[in-house]
């Protein structure tokens, strides 16, 4: 029985990661492959403001977010502005930039500064404590992450669908040209929406890094698993992004318990590629369909 | 017709929806060999779909095509067209960054065109300035060196001919092979559609421009809604009342 | 009357290629014009110049390394020279295009198109165009939830001139909007321009290449060819003009 | 009418009668003004070792040669198919076990296990990644981009191929001579092999898939075929140089995934001019042996790659050989409109 509560709390931190992903790339369609790297990047920030800092952990938070969003927002600025155009040129920018922060935060002791390898480094956690229910005792922080991603996920699904910047980014990512046409300034909307994205990896960060510590291979595999959800979600579906969340999280939870953490990557690789041969446009996506109409 | 032809392209009853859309709705009809099929109806009575069902760019919800006895539904586009059943694209799809003449290399590298190649196989060029003669580029020779994308829409709309007729096809289906043309570019191209006729090819003619359609079509179908409401040799489908209400609106034109 | 859009010595080039050569235009408030012209006449790079859109093809075709743009001349808009502003910004002065091909946003469903047009628009404005739009094409009503790309050719077309009232247009640019539709559909959208032009007094461009529908409607009118203004005049003075009656009317 | 406006314009030097390819030579002087550029490359590429000072340097020029290899299999794939596959430390890993493990269990010669490896290690890496074909854009490269992260933990969980501290010793080339001009030679077969082949018919049905296609699906073609070929090619390229440096550095370890070898071929490829085929191995030349000299800093040079990939990408999006060219040929002046 465990399992399945445990399963939905992973779902919950799948989701976590993916929804800062899926509103970059599944709403205005900018690939953003530092999404991972955003996320390494607020653990390290937030733990240099708590520790050497010493500031309060409720300002460090704050101001942490405020960088990485503004982080996000100069990576469209100064960098994938002058690529919108071309597919291939964009993915392959987006990519550099993550790999660029990735393994510069592996660096040891360059400068003034310091890599942060080992285990040392935790953030601390947001709640102490621990409830046990009837069935399994769980932290406060997992029961945190859930009450987080599900405020995130509404607040997403009324900001996309109701207010005006929503439509924008609709607009925009559907046809560039044609939102212009319109009066939105696709490049305005564009900057908005990575620095948005950002801070959304930022919180994702210091909801769940406090879980485990801070290493840079969790870049890769936040990243892998942001694609995964959104992938099988389907493109711009907010109920697709949950239900994908949560099936890989129990997916993963049973796995483990059975072969072991190794064969997680393996069995989100394999769904990957699984739903996108089964499902194209993953499975709320409407993509084939309109393919096939047009 | 004399003696009773074998029809080439048997439709069954085919029925697809897109999305809660009704785009065709049991539709069944016959393609007799060497003949000019036009099919009619107003925007989304479902004719480019029935261009994509037939040729496997979409699989229908129901029913069957089938080519000479051959079941076309549920094989993938490249098979059909191996089969001798090739398509234009309504929006024309040239390959910008490639020459005129170099667009028919890729339909006559195809494993049908090499069947039929024989001894000039050889040579994709020369075949290809040939196809492109044949379908009326001879008047400005420099063209087919040309990049396609500074092609305008008119040659654009013959080399869509072109690369189906390098692929030697039995049936010929021309997704309104006229709309967006001028009148002096529609002119010079519905001899080409009668010579192919000539050479015994069968075509199904997906048109709005019913004038120039019943110069070359021996019958027509008409679709509404997704619906066949009237089939028939030309003349005698544009009497049916329901043809003209549906597809003129009020002032009858022709 | 006030003239609304003046083109003067309009130039375009696409590298060495000349699209627009030194074409000068006035639009008067509150008037149709017609511009005719064959396939690659330049009626669309003119369309592009005016909305601005050309700015944003050329950024594009830098950032590719592509081939150079350069514009030149002068579009003056209620007596300001627009030629170098922000596509985005001209649609915020009110200059909107609803583009060839119609370009529709496939995703969405057909009212959230329209949304999307009133971006710009406040909540009241909104609200009263999307009444008319709907009082324009009932069609659309009852289109609503249906997702733009499962529209036909003709509602497609009806929903991007509803999308554009909703951007508040001052000066509505229609680029070939009858193209590849069946001749009862012509019919009725040429009507419902005219309806549009007298009801709420919006100037309107149209850009058309089989000009017969639309010549009834048009007050005055430009012909196109190879970029260059060959002819100009009212419908009627078009029709007496022989060559141009064969070219562009087919009668 | 404001100031005196001019544009630039382009206009050709050089040879007058010129339609891209086709050359109307009118005298020797344009011949040589035509073979210069591509003698130099030849010439240059083969001299470099033997001038090269010390063992060191002549290591760094081999392991350049590799990274040349995977650049140009990326620009083939990325600039004429259209699939941009980041998995080159994944081809590279293929074939070097391949190679070493042949070489380490059942002592077959280099001679031997290089051939084996680099059609071999094709065949599966074309085969996993066929499923992936149907993929668009960023899914494709994200999976292919995994695919070495997911061997790499299969061979630490499964203990497989000596799992830690990999296979060595390899045997390795008689002489160093040997081993660089393997290299050199093949660099130079596969630029003119690959540009021959994208002139031939099989070449212009690549352009066409990468072009549109639902055309060349119309015509008659399975694309996936097509992009199988395609795939084959690239990845022998790929696994021939993963063999030759399993038997140029006498060990095959899990260091072959490095993502060194996925991403300094991208940048090569960037920087020296997407779409030439020579374009690449000018980059890879260049980067190489820029990275050994950072090689103190650890894991910077990555992130050294990365710097040079978006810059060039950015602010010279052609590439310094088109660059070169285009200056080559054609010079610029400013005209009155």
């Amino acid at each position: 029985m465990d399992i399945f509560i445990y399963g939905i709390v992973n779902g919950m931190t799948f989701a976590l990661m993916a929804v800062g992903f899926s509103f970059v790339y599944g709403i205005s369609r900018l690939p953003n492959f530092a999404h991972g790297a955003l996320y390494v990047v607020t653990g390290f920030i937030a733990w240099t403001f708590i520790n050497s800092a010493g500031l309060p952990y409720w300002l460090s938070i704050i101001l942490s977010l405020i960088i990485v969003s503004l982080a996000g927002v100069a990576i469209y600025q100064f960098v994938m502005i002058r690529v919108r155009g071309m597919p291939i040129s964009e993915i392959i920018v987006s990519f550099a930039i993550a790999l660029a922060i990735l393994e510069g935060l592996r660096l040891q002791g360059i400068g003034g500064f310091k890599g942060f390898i080992g285990p040392g480094y935790v953030l601390p956690r947001f709640i102490d404590g621990v409830v046990d229910t009837p069935w399994v005792t769980i932290d406060l922080q997992r029961l945190l992450i859930i009450a987080v991603g599900l405020l995130i996920m509404g607040f997403m699904w009324l900001f996309t669908h109701y207010h005006k910047m929503g439509l924008g980014l609709r607009a925009m990512a559907q046809h560039e040209r044609a939102a212009l046409m319109l009066g939105i300034n696709s490049d305005r909307m564009a900057n908005i929406a990575l620095g948005i994205g950002s801070a959304l990896a930022g919180l994702a960060a210091i909801a769940i890094m406090p879980l485990g510590n801070i290493n840079c291979e969790s870049g890769y595999s936040v990243l892998t698993n942001a694609i995964a959800v959104c992938v099988i979600g389907g493109l711009g579906s907010w109920g697709g992004t949950i239900l994908a969340a949560l099936t890989l999280g129990l997916a993963t939870t049973i796995m483990s318990a059975i072969g072991g953490t190794m064969w997680n990557n393996v069995l989100v690789f394999g769904l990957i590629i699984f739903i996108l041969i089964v499902r194209p446009s993953g499975l709320f996506g409407q993509q084939k369909k309109l393919e096939e109409r047009v | 017709m004399e003696e009773e032809k074998e029809p080439i392209i048997k439709v069954r009853n085919i029925s697809k929806t897109f999305g809660g859309v009704k785009a065709l709705n049991n539709v069944s009809f016959d393609l007799i060999e060497g003949e000019v099929m036009g099919v009619i109806g107003p925007n989304g009575s479902g004719k480019t779909t029935l261009v994509n069902l037939i040729t496997g760019f979409v699989k229908p919800d129901s029913g069957e095509v089938f080519f000479r006895d051959v079941k076309l539904t549920g094989l993938p586009p490249y098979k059909i067209a191996d089969l001798g059943v090739a398509r234009t694209f309504q929006i024309v799809r040239p390959y910008l960054s490639l020459k005129t003449y170099k667009n028919l290399i890729v339909p006559l590298w195809s494993p049908r065109a090499r069947r039929f190649a024989g001894s000039r196989g050889g040579d994709r060029d020369a075949v290809a300035i040939d196809l492109l003669e044949e379908v009326g580029f001879e008047r400005d020779a420099y063209v087919p060196y040309k990049l396609a994308s500074v092609l305008p829409l008119g040659y654009l709309k013959r080399l869509e001919l072109a690369r189906c007729l390098a692929l030697r096809p039995e049936v010929i289906i021309c997704d309104e092979v006229f709309s967006g043309l001028s009148m002096s570019e529609i002119a010079s191209m519905v001899p080409l559609v009668e010579n192919l006729r000539i050479k015994g090819a069968s075509i199904i003619m997906v048109e709005h421009r019913l004038r120039e359609l019943f110069r070359v079509a021996d019958k027509v179908i008409m679709l509404d809604f997704g619906e066949k409401i009237a089939e028939g040799e030309p003349e005698e489908v544009m009497q049916d009342p329901r043809v003209k209400r549906a597809y003129l609106g009020e002032e009858i034109e022709l | 009357m006030s003239a609304i859009l003046e083109i003067k010595n309009l130039m375009l080039f696409y590298e060495n290629a000349v699209a627009i050569n030194n074409i000068n235009i006035t639009v008067n408030e509150g008037k149709i014009v017609g511009i005719f012209g064959s396939n690659s006449a330049g009626k669309s790079s003119l369309m592009l110049c005016i909305s601005g859109i050309i700015l944003d093809v050329r950024k594009k075709e830098v950032m590719k390394g592509g081939e150079r743009i350069t514009v030149t001349g002068e579009i003056k808009f209620r007596g300001e020279n627009v030629l170098s502003v922000e596509p985005s910004e001209r649609a915020k002065k009110g200059i909107i295009l609803c583009p060839e091909r119609r370009l529709i946003f496939p995703e969405s469903s057909a009212l959230e198109n329209l949304r999307i047009g009133g971006y710009l628009a406040s909540k009241a404005q909104a609200k009263k165009t999307l009444e008319y739009v709907f009082t324009l094409f009932p069609e659309l009503e009852k289109l609503k939830r249906r997702a733009g790309g499962f529209l036909s050719g003709g509602e497609q077309q009806m929903l991007a001139i509803g999308r554009a009232l909703m951007a508040q247009p001052k000066l509505l640019l229609l680029d070939e909007p009858l193209l590849g539709l069946a001749p009862s559909i012509e019919i009725r959208l040429a009507r419902a321009i005219k309806i549009i032009n007298k009801e709420t007094g919006i100037t309107i461009v149209v850009s058309e290449q089989y000009a017969r529908p639309i010549l009834p409607i048009v007050d005055y009118a430009y012909v196109l060819e190879n970029g260059g203004l060959v002819a100009e005049g009212t419908g009627s003075e078009l029709l007496e003009n022989p060559d141009v009656k064969e070219a562009y009317f087919g009668m | 009418m404001a100031g005196e406006e001019r544009r630039k314009e382009r206009l050709d030097r050089g040879i007058k009668a010129r339609t891209d390819g086709l050359y109307a030579i009118q005298s020797w002087r344009e011949v040589g003004y035509l073979v210069a550029p591509r003698a130099g490359l030849i010439i240059g590429l083969l001299i470099l070792p033997l001038v090269l000072p010390g063992l060191y340097w002549q290591r760094v020029f081999a392991l350049a040669g590799v990274y040349a290899l995977l650049a140009l299999s990326f620009d083939f794939l990325a600039e004429r198919v259209g699939l941009v596959c980041i998995g080159g430390a994944f081809v590279i890993g293929v074939g070097g076990y391949i190679a070493g493990g042949l070489n380490y269990y059942f002592k077959l010669s280099p001679a031997l296990t290089i051939p084996i490896a680099t059609f071999g290690g094709a065949l599966i890496c074309t085969l996993l990644w066929l499923p992936c074909l149907p993929l668009r854009g960023i899914y494709f490269a994200v999976v292919t981009f995994m695919f070495p992260f997911l061997t790499q933990s299969i061979i630490l969980a499964g203990g497989l191929l000596g799992s830690t501290e990999g296979l060595s010793p390899v045997a390795g080339f008689p002489n160093i001579w040997v081993g660089i001009y393997l290299i050199m030679v093949i660099v130079l077969l596969s630029i003119f092999g690959l540009r021959r082949l994208c002139g031939e018919d099989i070449g212009i049905v690549f352009a066409g898939v990468k072009d549109n296609d639902q055309a060349v699906l119309a015509s008659g073609i399975n694309i996936t075929r097509v992009k199988v070929y395609a795939l084959f090619i690239a990845t022998a390229m790929g696994c021939f140089g993963g063999a030759f440096i399993a038997h140029f550095s006498g060990f095959a370890g899990l260091s072959l995934f490095a993502v060194d070898f996925s991403i300094m071929p991208i940048a090569a490829c960037i920087m020296g001019g997407p779409g030439t085929m020579a374009g690449p191995v000018l980059g890879a030349f260049i980067l190489a042996p820029l990275s050994e000299l950072l090689r103190g800093l650890g894991q910077l040079r990555v992130v050294l790659y990365c710097a040079v990939l978006v810059g060039f990408i950015l602010f010279k999006p052609e590439g310094l050989l088109n660059w070169a060219a285009r200056k080559y040929h054609q010079f610029e002046h400013w005209v009155k409109v």
